[in-house]
């Protein structure tokens, strides 16, 4: 089909439509648009109410990351990485500092080991609050958003204590840890974990035996498991579609070896299963936290690295479990301070493009429960 | 008084008398509606609601109201000027006109037509025009779309709630209001007991009707942004925010008329007297209801913040006291005055009590998309209510010819085969699956 | 929280230090920038700042092993890529003879280099016969000294197997590499992705055009000899007609 | 006072449905229409006759011209706007008109004087109209009552028919 050049008329309004054939309309959504979850543009091509044909045009939040880091040293460009899913900032890190240990040929002590699994656990099930919220909010149920934030204000309450910041925390440094953990850190996140499955029990209560919820999101936006590994779908997304399929079990990094959990996986890859997915993860999630807060080894927080990070020309591929999919960082060195190249994996951008084969066939009003779905944090699409 | 006036203007004092109360009073009501919205829904969402416009947000109507005066009104270009001003004209004052026929208190009550249901059922269908020709002056696809939208709603989901409020009529014997409140007292029993499956329809009907969540459809499509509504501004969209507030009043006070009893005390007939006087125990509930609220104000009033706030909150809780005075003093009145003010105490508690079932659904619920909405109000609630009309009917009919001596139990049976049908029309619903069952890993 | 020295000097200089390290051949073993001065000799040894930061954490001393002085790092033995060969490669070998350039284990993941225009039948073989059911990254480096300048890197994943594999290829500039859409269709953004940043013209891509930047957008970023200096002072010139400070 | 409100009423029908014939814009034609239909109702009313005053609201304005209103908007008439509405036929609609009104004027003027409207029943001595029209309706003539439902169900069922996409 020949792609006819849209021009939106004007930037501002942020549904414009242009009449085609009397039956197809081009309907564009974005990429101001209350539930793009960050500047989406979305180009609908309907046929009436149904969804015939998509295309996403993305790239409004491009900052090069990718080029700045050709001219940061190793520790510079750490902060970066946070910027990127800013959701998830402390995963973001973890997967960076663990790539540059790989590179380096070393390991961070058990100890910070330890912490950086707790903290990066924590981390999902804030960001699987942030991803229920406004996908909640966006099928109409007006209440569990405000839940889901004061759930995941005590997690940021904890960040902040740790290491000061909330969001782009740039908590963890290549070779473990910069800061102790603070007095007090294994009371507060053992009373966060206590009265966490209580809480997940109320947003379930809420809406997995809501009739509606499940007619809104039973059916919409499926995925074969197929489909998700040809498109390199990864995450909660690729588990719905019935992959039994975690990083943190195929090739455990960090603690995660450590300790008994299970990976939830669901049948048909639908919207309402993917919900499912994500509510077992944060359980998941607390009683890794559970496990891991109860022992926590004593010793070292930071190997002996020296201040001047110089490894060894080559190049190495390491990826983590990000609450979103697999977060892969490919770094090249050539032996300076400098990466010569960094390379990030971007499991948003990636799960972003099974969008097209998940929308067509669903009506309108089900794109943005769709969008919601796979869970895409715009920072991560566009770097 | 009337001596002074001539015998032929007379009959229409009081009517108008009442009629200036109430549309001078309506705005006022809808915007404490809005606050009481807003106050609820923080409550369930674990939230404070508005509360820096006087002590607790109570000033924050009048905030609002003046705001949506000062406002700018933008009219779109090329829209239908005559149109796009009358339209939010037509709404409100279709939602207005339907006050005439409510009664409420066996007092107060502006036109006793003996039509009175069949006319506000007319006049509340008249308001689809408010919305359509809205969205068709503002000259926008989307808002025209949200119009049509909204419109086929409102068509398809009041001949549901019609025929809800048909199921009730047959019980009442009469359209009149006054006649079925009075079948109720004579029955002894409201008809939301005899009936329970009428009033859900008419619930469900009554909440599409007014274009509320769950099925808020067209200002929430989140591609029709607020549908049409979206190209008014300022004091035009106000009306249209006054309409739909009276509406959700209209059909709460229709509900509360037709099955909860009107103006009626609950256990109406059940006269026992306090000690030898003339007052019945179940009088003196408002009293203490009133008491209760004064006594939580000043225990509220030193705990302000603001020294303005405290005194706000006493006056609050003065004007408590005040109504409850009022209601006992109105113990002792003559009957037609007792009456009155209790009649209208009961009726408005009522109003009030469907109304915080409007506001509890929209907060629990996420929102139908279309083709469910409508598949929902067309193969599910109309046949229902038609099947629900024909079942009350036969067992009306059987009561009276065979004499029936024991009603309830004809109540149960006809509400055992309509939850049946109810569960029949519903079977296809998708039954929602078990948790996301937990392996171990590879 | 004193800064840390050898940060400091990275920060001064990174946009002069670009523009050298373009033209200086960047040799893997000596430092690139000529220009930066000599590094502060490592030896000195920096006591493990206790971290001051607002949370006042537990001094560092009475939980941590007494503060030793930690001896420079001892450079271990730099780990080169070692040339590695398992069944997979010899499978490899048999079946596309030298288009299989050689096949190294970097930190212990394999690397194959094969030949661009076998790329996508090797890429089919890799996926039907070798279960790597997952093409996880494509992406691209660039090698301005080269005469073939771009990697293409392929990162394979095998369900079955748990195990990663690295495709690389070397391409030149204008040599167009073919497309691996059909083989594994989430190869579409990311090969739109390379053409935007690179430059390389992936051939039998269904639609290939830039992704990330915009449509008329001249140059590609994450080429080595793409200076953002020089790109940011010819916006300036061109659009606000003065001449940027930089 | 009745006198008077009835005269408002007619007015109001009569202007308000020339007015619906002489406008351009068909949005306003349908609104006068609606004007006509409510007046119409309202001499109802002022004859005692509540319950047709009503059932003309909900059938005619609260059903079948939001129907009317729905067709106008969904089948956008901007186009037809612009056609030259007077055509040529100008001629033969006069004859035809002038015809109808002569037949009017001689059925008016034979029958003028038993056109006298019964003496006005007293408000409230008539029993209810609800329940009359009810008996008339379902007692007296309760067949054609039933060919006129079946009628409609059928025209229903065509329109269905006829609106079923062709898929």
């Amino acid at each position: 089909m020949s792609e006819s050049r849209i021009n939106a008329s004007n930037g501002s309004s942020n549904v414009t439509t242009t009449v085609l054939g009397a039956d197809e309309i081009i309907l564009n959504m974005g990429p101001q648009h209350p539930s793009t979850h960050g500047v989406l543009r979305v180009k609908l091509k309907l046929d009436g109410e149904r969804v015939v044909g998509s295309e996403c045009v993305i790239g409004y939040l491009h900052r090069g990351v990718e080029k700045i880091a050709e001219h940061r040293s190793y520790q510079q460009f750490a902060p970066y990485v946070d910027r990127m899913d800013y959701v998830a900032a402390v995963s973001n890190g973890l997967g960076y500092c663990e790539a540059v240990e790989k590179l380096l040929g070393t390991e961070a002590p058990p100890r910070a080991r330890v912490v950086r699994t707790i903290l990066t656990e924590l981390q999902r099930i804030a960001s699987h609050l942030l991803w229920l919220g406004p996908h909640a909010l966006d099928i109409g149920a007006l209440t569990p958003v405000f839940y889901c934030f004061r759930e995941r204000e005590e997690i940021l309450k904890i960040f902040e204590k740790y290491c000061g910041a909330r969001l782009t925390t740039h908590a963890f440094r290549i070779g473990g840890l910069q800061y102790e953990t603070y007095d007090g850190f294994e009371q507060d996140v053992k009373r966060f974990c206590e009265d966490f499955d209580k809480k997940v029990d109320e947003y379930e209560t809420l809406l997995t035996e809501n009739r509606i919820w499940v007619g809104r999101t039973k059916g919409v936006g499926i995925l074969s498991a197929q489909d998700a590994i040809a498109l390199g779908v990864t995450g909660p997304v690729l588990r719905a579609s019935g992959m039994k399929w975690d990083i943190r079990k195929a090739m455990p990094y960090a603690a995660y070896d450590q300790y008994e959990w299970e990976i939830p996986t669901r049948p048909t890859g639908d919207t309402y299963d993917r919900y499912l997915v994500r509510m077992e993860e944060m359980r998941q999630s607390r009683r890794i936290c559970l496990q891991a807060i109860e022992n926590i080894p004593s010793g070292p927080i930071m190997a002996r690295i020296g201040k001047v990070l110089k490894p060894p020309p080559g190049e190495v591929y390491h990826s983590i479990e990000a609450p979103k999919g697999e977060l892969g960082y490919y770094i090249v060195s050539d032996g300076t301070t400098q990466a010569y190249r960094t390379r990030v994996r971007p499991p948003s951008f990636i799960n972003l493009q099974a969008f097209d084969k998940m929308a067509r066939g669903a009506l309108v009003a089900d794109v943005v429960a769709i969008i919601g779905t796979i869970d895409i944090v715009l920072g991560e699409v566009d770097r | 008084m009337n001596h002074v006036i001539p015998p032929s203007i007379q009959a229409y004092v009081l009517p108008v008398l009442y009629g200036v109360v109430v549309v001078a009073l309506l705005p006022l009501l809808a915007g404490y509606i809005v606050l009481l919205e807003r106050k609820v829904m923080a409550d369930m969402q674990a939230r404070l609601g508005p509360m820096r416009v006087g002590p607790h947000g109570l000033l924050q109507p009048i905030a609002d109201a003046l705001k949506l005066l000062i406002k700018e009104d933008i009219v779109p270009e090329k829209a239908d000027r005559f149109l796009f001003w009358c339209a939010p004209v037509l709404s409100v004052t279709m939602a207005l006109l339907a006050y005439a026929a409510i009664p409420f208190g066996p007092v107060f009550q502006i036109a006793d037509l003996n039509v009175g249901l069949l006319f506000i059922l007319a006049i509340s269908s008249l308001g689809i025009y408010g919305i359509v020709l809205g969205g068709w002056a503002s000259n926008s696809h989307y808002s025209l779309l949200g119009a049509l939208r909204s419109a086929a709603q409102l068509v398809s989901y009041e001949t549901a709630a019609g025929l809800a409020l048909v199921s009730g009529l047959m019980l009442a014997g009469s359209l009149s209001m006054k006649d079925i409140v009075q079948a109720q007292y004579d029955q002894g029993v409201w008809f939301v007991f005899v009936v329970p499956v009428g009033f859900f329809i008419y619930l469900v009907g009554s909440i599409a009707e007014t274009n509320r969540a769950p099925f808020d459809l067209p200002e929430a499509e989140s591609e029709l942004v607020a549908g049409y509504m979206t190209e008014y501004s300022g004091f035009r969209w106000a009306l249209y925010f006054l309409g739909e507030y009276a509406n959700m009043v209209v059909v709460a006070a229709i509900a509360t008329t037709l099955f909860l009893g009107g103006w009626l005390r609950p256990f109406a007939r059940y006269q026992d007297h306090l000690f030898g006087t003339s007052i019945e125990l179940l009088d003196l509930l408002p009293t203490i209801l009133f008491l209760a609220a004064a006594a939580y104000c000043f225990w509220l009033a030193p705990r302000q913040p603001v020294q303005i706030q405290k005194i706000v909150m006493a006056l609050v809780g003065g004007l408590c006291l005040v109504l409850a005075a009022g209601m006992t003093g109105a113990l002792f009145a003559p009957d037609a005055v007792r009456l009155g003010i209790h009649g209208a105490f009961w009726f408005l508690a009522k109003v009030f009590a469907y109304i915080y079932a409007f506001l509890w659904i929209r907060f629990t619920f996420p929102r139908y998309r279309f083709d469910q909405l409508m598949r929902l109000g067309w193969r599910f609630l109309i046949p229902l209510a038609l099947v629900n009309v024909i079942v009350v009917g036969t067992t009306i009919v059987l009561q009276q010819n065979w004499e029936w001596r024991h009603p309830m139990l004809s109540a149960i049976v006809t509400t055992a085969i309509m939850l049946g049908v109810a569960a029949f029309l519903a079977r296809e619903g998708s039954a929602p699956s078990e948790p996301a069952e937990v392996g171990e890993g590879n | 929280m004193s800064n840390d020295p050898s940060e400091k000097d990275a920060n001064v200089k990174p946009s002069e230090g670009t523009s050298e390290s373009a033209a200086t051949p960047p040799k893997p073993a000596t430092p690139a920038q000529p220009a930066t001065p000599a590094q502060p000799v490592a030896g000195a040894p920096p006591k493990p700042v206790p971290p001051a930061g607002a949370t006042p954490p537990k001094p560092v001393g009475a939980g941590a092993a007494p503060p030793t002085k930690p001896a420079a790092p001892a450079k271990e033995a730099a780990p080169k890529p070692v040339p590695f060969d398992n069944e997979l490669t010899q499978r490899l070998k048999a079946r596309f003879g030298d288009a299989i350039r050689e096949a190294t284990l970097d930190r212990k993941q394999a690397i194959v280099l094969v030949a661009v225009d076998q790329l996508r039948e090797i890429a089919r073989y890799c996926r039907d016969d070798e279960k790597f059911d997952m093409l996880t990254d494509l992406t691209a480096v660039d090698w301005p000294k080269r005469e073939k300048r771009f990697d293409v890197v392929l990162n394979l994943y095998s369900f079955s197997k748990n195990e990663r594999l690295r495709l690389k290829a070397h391409a030149a500039e204008n040599e167009p590499v073919p497309s691996v859409c059909e083989i594994w269709p989430v190869a579409n953004w990311l090969e739109r992705e390379c053409y935007d940043m690179f430059g390389i013209v992936f051939e039998g891509h269904p639609e290939l055009k830039r992704i990330l930047l915009p449509d008329e957008w001249q140059g590609h970023p994450l080429r080595k000899d793409y200076d953002i200096l020089e790109q940011d002072t010819a916006w300036v010139r061109e659009n606000l007609g003065i001449e940027s400070g930089q | 006072m009745n006198s008077l409100l009835f005269y408002f009423f007619s007015i109001l029908a009569i202007a308000s449905a020339i007015l619906m014939v002489t406008r351009r814009n068909i949005v306003h034609g349908a609104v006068f229409l609606i004007t006509t239909l409510l007046a119409t109702a309202g001499i109802f009313l002022q004859l005692q006759a509540e319950f047709l005053f009503v059932v003309q609201i909900i059938l005619y304005v609260g059903g079948i011209m939001v129907l009317f209103v729905f067709v106008i908007m969904l089948v956008n008439l901007d186009v037809s706007l612009h056609l030259v509405q007077f055509n040529r036929m100008k001629f033969v609609s006069t004859i035809l008109a002038v015809v109808l009104a002569g037949h009017l004027f001689a059925a008016f003027w034979i029958t003028r004087n038993s056109l006298n409207l019964g003496p006005r029943g007293e408000a409230m001595m008539q029993p209810r109209n609800t329940e009359s029209v009810g008996q008339a309706l379902f007692q007296n003539y309760m067949l054609p009552f039933e060919i006129a439902s079946i009628l409609l169900l059928v025209a229903m069922i065509g329109a269905v028919v006829m609106a079923k996409r062709k898929v």
